[in-house]
């Protein structure tokens, strides 16, 4: 089964994107594709190259950058999001990139499910 | 249409969306940002509803005047939603009531559904979109 | 002057004002400000507590933030007064401290 | 197959799980997760509610959050089913749409 | 301390600060971070207090294990506290029983206060961090 | 009379840092002074100088510059809270700083008031 995955809040601040990706994670494990994850809203932080959590704790940004590069998944930073909280190119780790809300639409339309995350 | 399915080689992909709306306007910034998904996901001729329930039904109150606390009023851009073919909004009667609201103290027209209407018609989506 | 409080929850949504009331003391203030606002109306039900809370502390509303929000002050309900940021600032110095409830 | 509703804030802070219980339907699914598995604790008052709605409706509690939050699930009330993330991504994948309540 | 207050050529400012948790751990980072404000803020010689209200009792609910979520668990570090010298914690009451709670639940000794004295306590800060 | 300020949320997201800062305005013109602006949790994210929100929208981070250019008011950003959520010295708009949260326990100590302003 095709999901798509709406991550609404940026990381740490909330669970949201902890969960969002360990629904991912566990999706994959199921055998099950990941159409796209999109980020929106504070979401957009998630992308932010720039984060560095204590060494203990986990990275967020990592975590997403990994595991789009192991299963090819397609992470799109909403371009107005990101412009007004300051997410654009330059600040992006690997695997994201910015497109607009129409990616959002077209998730909701070509995956199965579409499960959002956030506050 | 047929001709797009014909293109595509497949039945066109008409999904049914609900925007569901929880939280009052200017708090936070969900109720602008759902508006700004509404207005894009209008361009792709899905079938669109917009719900707002509990505090969401505050988006859609009349005379909002935000100036004071210097942020830009948004509430004209729901009047603007019919100009985008948006016009299945819907109120939850429960919500407008614990709020002492009515029909007329909304900017635009909204069928305003009881709950149980509210909860089957959710049933009926395809695609939940929350903020 | 004791303490004024601050809430910025709309009391329909969150539980923030129902610990503010029953953790605030007979001569403080309480602020509503951002979606707080919707409290005070009187066509809600938590209107009434605030009416109730009016009797022996100070209730004040946030008024740029009720007019963003499409309200006016004689929605709101008996006993609570109208501030501006300035007036906010006001209180602010004119309590000793100042305690949010977020 | 029906919605399968999500819900993650704790009821004893918001009321997105008397929304989520108001306007779901029997026959659904309600999947507690992140702070809203205090919600399905016996020792709560949404407890209460929760265990009625498990007659027509099937609950569920993300594990991983409750033990996160240092319960276990024989602290739950009778009638919900404790699932791992594997377990969600089952629901959502056997439910006809997701429903979050946020 | 009174070399310092000659040197600083005034009385020595101590206040009194309150840190106000009321959120529950792991679903948001307030609980974390507020203790990490309370981390450094133990050097500056303060009169610290530690307040727990509504979901902010569970922050102290002993046996989170947080390993599948993902996150730290960094409720060991309330035992620490002590070595920190601060040693004023305050639990409410009232948000306690609602929880179904009581103070053997807890991971570190805190004074268990009900509202009305709680509230009293709140009344003799100077400063209040909320998180 | 000496303000202290906490602003526990981002820009745009929640209203909290633009209740701080009319707050701040406003104590301002009543000839009070702000000993420090203090930006912590999700607050961080104020100060991230690469934010370009709509042409008919508030430019949230711009306005806390130029309030502290005009009146010399000392921004600080969590060092801590700042790494993780990627907002370094790289990303800072005029006017904030990057300082440890011990910034944030002395304004409590020097600042007649200390006003919290979050979600």
């Amino acid at each position: 089964m095709k999901f798509g995955i709406l991550v609404n809040e940026g990381p740490y601040q909330h669970q949201a994107s902890d969960s969002a990706y360990q629904f991912a994670v566990a999706a994959l494990a199921r055998g099950h594709q990941i159409y796209r994850v999109f980020f929106y809203n504070d979401g957009v932080n998630n992308a932010n190259k720039l984060t560095e959590p204590p060494q203990d704790d986990r990275n967020i940004t990592r975590q997403w950058s990994a595991l789009a590069a192991e299963h090819d998944i397609d992470m799109v930073v909403c371009v107005a999001a990101g412009m007004r909280r300051g997410i654009k190119d330059e600040l992006l780790a690997p695997g994201f990139h910015i497109s607009g809300l129409g990616q959002l639409i077209q998730a909701g339309i070509e995956a199965d499910r579409l499960v959002v995350f956030g506050d | 249409m047929s001709d797009t399915q014909e293109t595509e080689g497949k039945q066109r992909n008409v999904k049914r969306f609900m925007f569901l709306n929880r939280k009052a306007p200017y708090g936070t910034i969900y109720a602008l940002e759902s508006l700004e998904v509404v207005l894009i996901g209008a361009a792709f001729d899905q079938d669109v509803s917009l719900v707002f329930v509990d505090d969401g039904v505050y988006q859609l109150k009349k005379g909002q005047q935000s100036k004071g606390i210097g942020q830009k009023n948004f509430s004209p851009t729901y009047r603007a939603l019919e100009d985008y073919d948006v016009e299945k909004l819907y109120v939850e009667r429960e919500s407008l009531e614990a709020r002492g609201l009515t029909a007329e103290d909304l900017l635009v027209p909204a069928r305003v559904l009881g709950a149980a209407e509210l909860g089957a018609l959710m049933e009926a989506q395809d695609v939940v979109l929350s903020f | 002057m004791s303490v004024l409080h601050t809430t910025n929850k709309s009391p329909l949504r969150t539980r923030d004002l129902e610990s503010c009331l029953r953790l605030s003391r007979a001569g403080c203030g309480i602020l509503l400000l951002e979606d707080a606002v919707y409290g005070a109306l009187k066509a809600t039900s938590a209107g009434a507590k605030i009416e109730e809370a009016a009797k022996d502390r100070r209730i004040y509303v946030l008024g740029p933030d009720l007019a963003a929000r499409g309200f006016t002050p004689e929605q709101l309900v008996a006993g609570v007064a109208v501030v501006d940021y300035g007036g906010f600032v006001d209180l602010a110095a004119e309590y000793h401290h100042v305690q949010a409830w977020l």
